[in-house]
């Protein structure tokens, strides 16, 4: 019974399994076999896992692409940073590991009805949601920007196929390994004039996006950010993940991550509170 | 199984834990809510805005939780939350606290008249009540006071269900006293009272508690076997359910357990019903 | 870190808990006991053969156990077993139970003139106790008498140790209590109150309880910070015994962990040393 | 500081490897890395691993072979009936698998001081302990008798292996599918008097070694039983493992199966207290 007003498939509790892991330079890109997810995705929802019986709350990793009926039926995939302990022991699983996972969660990217310009800006790992965006964008006719930022070359995520995919990539590197140097901010306000950008969408840890959603609302435009915080049951029924958001009658609120975000309009989302 | 809990029919034993249900709808895809004994987080007089992140942390077999009652107060709950879980088909049953013997008799009194309600369930186990300033119903004796203010405001077709610290060496006095004060039946099992890593008052849950839990339902079943008891604690799998339920308790509820997979009580309901 | 325990001179602040080193011998080829604190397992007047079997269980992140006391008797472990440890330089606190005040007292006096002993560890926090009769000191008063009963008898050179239940709700009472009656500090934690699947009473230990144990730790520390604290429960690695220390404990016990690992102390202290 | 009378080496707690697993009938053979535990072995004794921070008891293994010096430095064997859950779960573990391991511990088998004859009784899995023993009793001159049984074939471990070694190998199986038709102890009385043993040698659960036992006794014939039974800790340290025996005094006593044992005289052990 799904009771949601929305008109998608609702998120489903599925029996997954590591079907293949790949390496894209510093991160691992897991295929995970997830019947029933595939239909209901929509770019910027996730998925989350337990690391089992013992460590029980949820890790949450965007869908980064989805296959609805591959050689091993509905699969989808994971971009995977190692460097955290979660990530590590994710990354880590043999393929033939047979796991429980929940999704597609939480609330996606809100799509423009018109076909307007829109700049997405990610680094590293949180590059994962925007792809999937940027190809619905596309089809809306949307014009697409594209700002990716790491550390170095080898955080970069896919940057060969978002050219295919996108107009304009600009890729930004704390080394200059590739592309400029500096990070997003740098490049932010630029962008946002050169691209006439009607809308933002980034996705990352608070304190990322928090600077992304600050430039935005600078230069006089919307943001969706997708909020990397912590989810420990990921589908809205611990309260644990409350958000301070400001509602549109200036009223302090909460809102759970998970369930009303993890995309969540940037201009909402009390960043003082947050820190 | 219709009627051990003063009338409230329900579709299986196995119910939603206060705090691990969401408002219910979120549980809605994974769970059919039809027949569903579903108590509520725990609501107070005034809406709370809970406690600061973070708020749920794991703990070897556990959970760590400082929620702080984080609810929007009864009066919104039974005005935004109910009506639609009692059209999805829940027997709702109100997890509660309150600041004072009066405040009790008050919440019970707004309670009473709510449209489809199944009963409710008076919180006297939270590890973090303190900080919103809870009547302090640690000893029996208060404790039955809270409970006999409940009753004499509750009307008799409303399920009374009362629930308390799982601590085996006390808790048998405290189910004894709030049974004379009227509970229909005795939650044992809150989370074990613990604490976050950087000292606030939290709980623990989860199958590291389950012993804990599983002592304390056998000893008011041995001690007060006049007391029905519901067991809270740890429950992820149907053995666990059975062995609550062959330690003399009438029904069980999920907490943990739903977070970690929320489809969990249709697999428990399932097995009890292949094996009876 | 000399004084801290009535004058024992400890190697390090992470001791080996009661009932979890065997005799002492069988942790001689994994650890060093030379300035090792080492408190043996609870002994009794009379010899008791101990619980039927299984005594030791698995369980979430835990171990279930009711070994039921089994001890030879105080006299026979004096005459047998003391001598070894104190020769392997270990410093050796005698944990015992009575079943009277009267037998707290005399069991003081058998203690008082053991050659080479460093103090006591008087244990009211069995879950177990009352299956061998133990005196009763669920009551912070009756917990007071029996450790004034002992204080009385025992020599002012040795520690006196008490250890107490780690219940965040009821611990800081105790603690004030029978450190007034002059426990030289008090050990928070025995297992908690749990059963066996067989229903019979049970210990529950390890890391599963370490929150709990925490909690309690914190609760004397901030409301009774005149009461040295050791704390024991679910150590297994260096950042709990950094969390119990920040937490203001002035040394550890660590039991299910060396069950698990007999070489854990080793390496506890030496990352203190690491990192002081 | 190892304080142990006897002038072996004491048991270790060290870091061990899986290093390899091959299949034998129905068992698992696991090679483990296990530095130091070579030099210290003697038949009888065994190791201890537990199966995580989370799965905290001790689960024991006979100590099958040893090699001092292999190309992966000191390594042993074990041989795990996987039909049990730890067995499922030890023999499963990936090559690779790292864990903490304590070994060897316990008493061993006793060698009798004359070269006199012995025979060697075991079931399944639990022959894993009586081969290292008939290799040093055969070096002590003792004419060895090896009476191995099994449900089935799959179930009959080393016999190839033991024919080389031992004198005369005696192997019963339930379906009759090798050797005799029936179970061990249909042959006991008949090899006791056959081979003149002057000492039985058994391993395995108590249910199991306590007829072996009887028929030594019945026989008149000492014998050294090897105890599968719960071992939480191994290491002596919880009294959690007591087995019921009977003094020279004939006073009732109890011990530790994992430092007084696993290895007891037969006609010590209180085999109706045991039950
Ligand atoms: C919606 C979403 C999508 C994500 N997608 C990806 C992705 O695609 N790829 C990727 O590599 N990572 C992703 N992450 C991050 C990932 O889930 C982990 O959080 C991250 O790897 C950090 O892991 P960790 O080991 O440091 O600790 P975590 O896994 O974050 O934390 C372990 C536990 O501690 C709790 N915790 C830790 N810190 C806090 C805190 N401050 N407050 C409350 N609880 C806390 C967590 O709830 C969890 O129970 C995503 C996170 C979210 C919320
Ligand atoms: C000395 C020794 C050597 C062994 N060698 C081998 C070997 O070489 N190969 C092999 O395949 N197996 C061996 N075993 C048996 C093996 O360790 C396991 O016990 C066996 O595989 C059964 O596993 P299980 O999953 O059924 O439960 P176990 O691993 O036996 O039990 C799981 C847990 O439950 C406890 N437990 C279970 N039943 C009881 C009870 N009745 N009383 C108390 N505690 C209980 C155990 O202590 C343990 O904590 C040996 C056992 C011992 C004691
Ligand atoms: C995140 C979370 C929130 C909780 N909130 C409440 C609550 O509001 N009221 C209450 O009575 N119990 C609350 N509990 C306790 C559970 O209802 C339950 O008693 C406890 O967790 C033990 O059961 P479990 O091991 O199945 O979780 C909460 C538990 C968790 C994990
Ligand atoms: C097998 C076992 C036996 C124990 N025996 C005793 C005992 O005799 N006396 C006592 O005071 N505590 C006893 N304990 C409790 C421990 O000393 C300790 O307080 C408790 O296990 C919590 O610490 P831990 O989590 O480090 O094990 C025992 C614990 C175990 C696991
Ligand atoms: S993570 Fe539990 S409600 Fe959001
Ligand atoms: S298994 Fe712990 S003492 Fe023997």
């Amino acid at each position: 019974m799904t009771t949601t007003t929305s008109s998608a498939p609702g998120p489903l509790r599925v029996r997954g399994e590591v079907l293949a892991v790949r390496r894209a330079g510093a991160f691992r890109v897991l295929t995970l076999s997830a019947p029933g997810v595939p239909a209901a995705f929509r770019p910027g929802t996730f998925v989350v896992v337990s690391p089992g019986d013992d460590r029980l709350t949820a890790r949450a990793w965007w869908i980064h692409r989805v296959e609805a009926a591959g050689a091993f039926g509905p699969t989808i995939e994971v971009v995977i940073d190692p460097a955290t302990a979660s990530g590590a022991w994710f990354a880590g699983l043999p393929v033939g590991t047979r796991l429980g996972l929940t999704g597609p969660l939480g609330r996606p990217f809100t799509l423009p009805r018109q076909p307007v310009s829109a700049l997405l800006v990610g680094e590293g790992h949180a590059v994962a949601p925007l792809l999937a965006l940027a190809e619905r964008l596309r089809s809306r006719e949307c014009r697409v920007t594209l700002l990716v930022g790491a550390p170095d070359e080898q955080h970069l995520l896919a940057v060969r196929e978002a050219r295919r995919l996108v107009r304009q990539v600009v890729v930004v590197t704390e080394d200059g390994s590739v592309g400029q140097r500096g990070v997003v901010t740098d490049h932010l306000p630029g962008l946002l004039r050169s691209s006439e950008a009607a809308v933002v969408y980034t996705a990352g840890r608070p304190d990322a996006v928090r600077l992304v959603a600050q430039a935005a609302d600078d230069a006089g435009v919307p943001s969706q950010v997708g909020l990397e915080s912590p989810m420990p049951c990921g589908t809205g029924l611990c309260h644990g993940c409350v958000v301070p958001v400001v509602g549109d009658d200036a009223v302090p609120r909460q809102v759970r991550a998970c369930v009303e975000g993890p995309v969540l309009p940037g201009h909402r989302v009390d960043w003082e509170a947050l820190a | 199984m219709s009627d051990v809990l003063a009338g409230l029919r329900l579709a299986h034993p196995v119910m939603v834990a206060s705090g691990c249900g969401g408002t219910g709808r979120e549980l809605a895809p994974y769970v059919d809510l039809d027949g569903l004994a579903f108590v509520t987080r725990t609501l107070t007089r005034e809406p709370h805005p809970g406690s600061a992140m973070p708020r749920v942390l794991e703990s070897p077999s556990g959970l760590l939780h400082a929620v702080g009652l984080h609810n929007p107060g009864i009066e919104v709950f039974l005005s935004d939350e109910l009506p639609w879980l009692v059209r999805a088909g829940a027997r709702v049953l109100v997890s509660f606290c309150a600041t004072s013997l009066g405040e009790y008799a008050e919440l019970t009194r707004l309670l009473a008249g709510a449209p489809g309600l199944g009963g409710v369930e008076v919180n006297l186990a939270s590890p973090d009540a303190d900080a919103v300033g809870a009547f302090d119903a640690r000893e029996p004796f208060h404790a039955a006071s809270a409970v006999a203010a409940v009753r004499r405001e509750l009307p008799a077709d409303l399920a009374l269900l009362v629930k308390v610290r799982p601590d085996p060496v006390r808790v048998v006095e405290t189910a004894r006293a709030v049974r004379d004060a009227g509970a229909g039946a005795v939650v044992v099992g809150g989370a074990l009272a613990a604490a976050m890593p950087d000292g606030r008052p939290a709980g623990l849950s989860g199958p590291a508690i389950r012993p804990v839990t599983l002592a304390a339902t056998r000893a008011v079943r041995r001690a007060a076997p006049e007391v029905p008891v519901v067991a809270c604690g740890g429950v992820t799998a149907p053995e666990h359910v059975r062995a609550y339920l062959d330690a003399g308790a009438v029904a069980v509820q999920v907490g943990t357990g739903l977070l970690h997979d929320p489809t969990l009580i249709t697999r428990l309901a399932h097995d009890l019903e292949e094996t009876p």
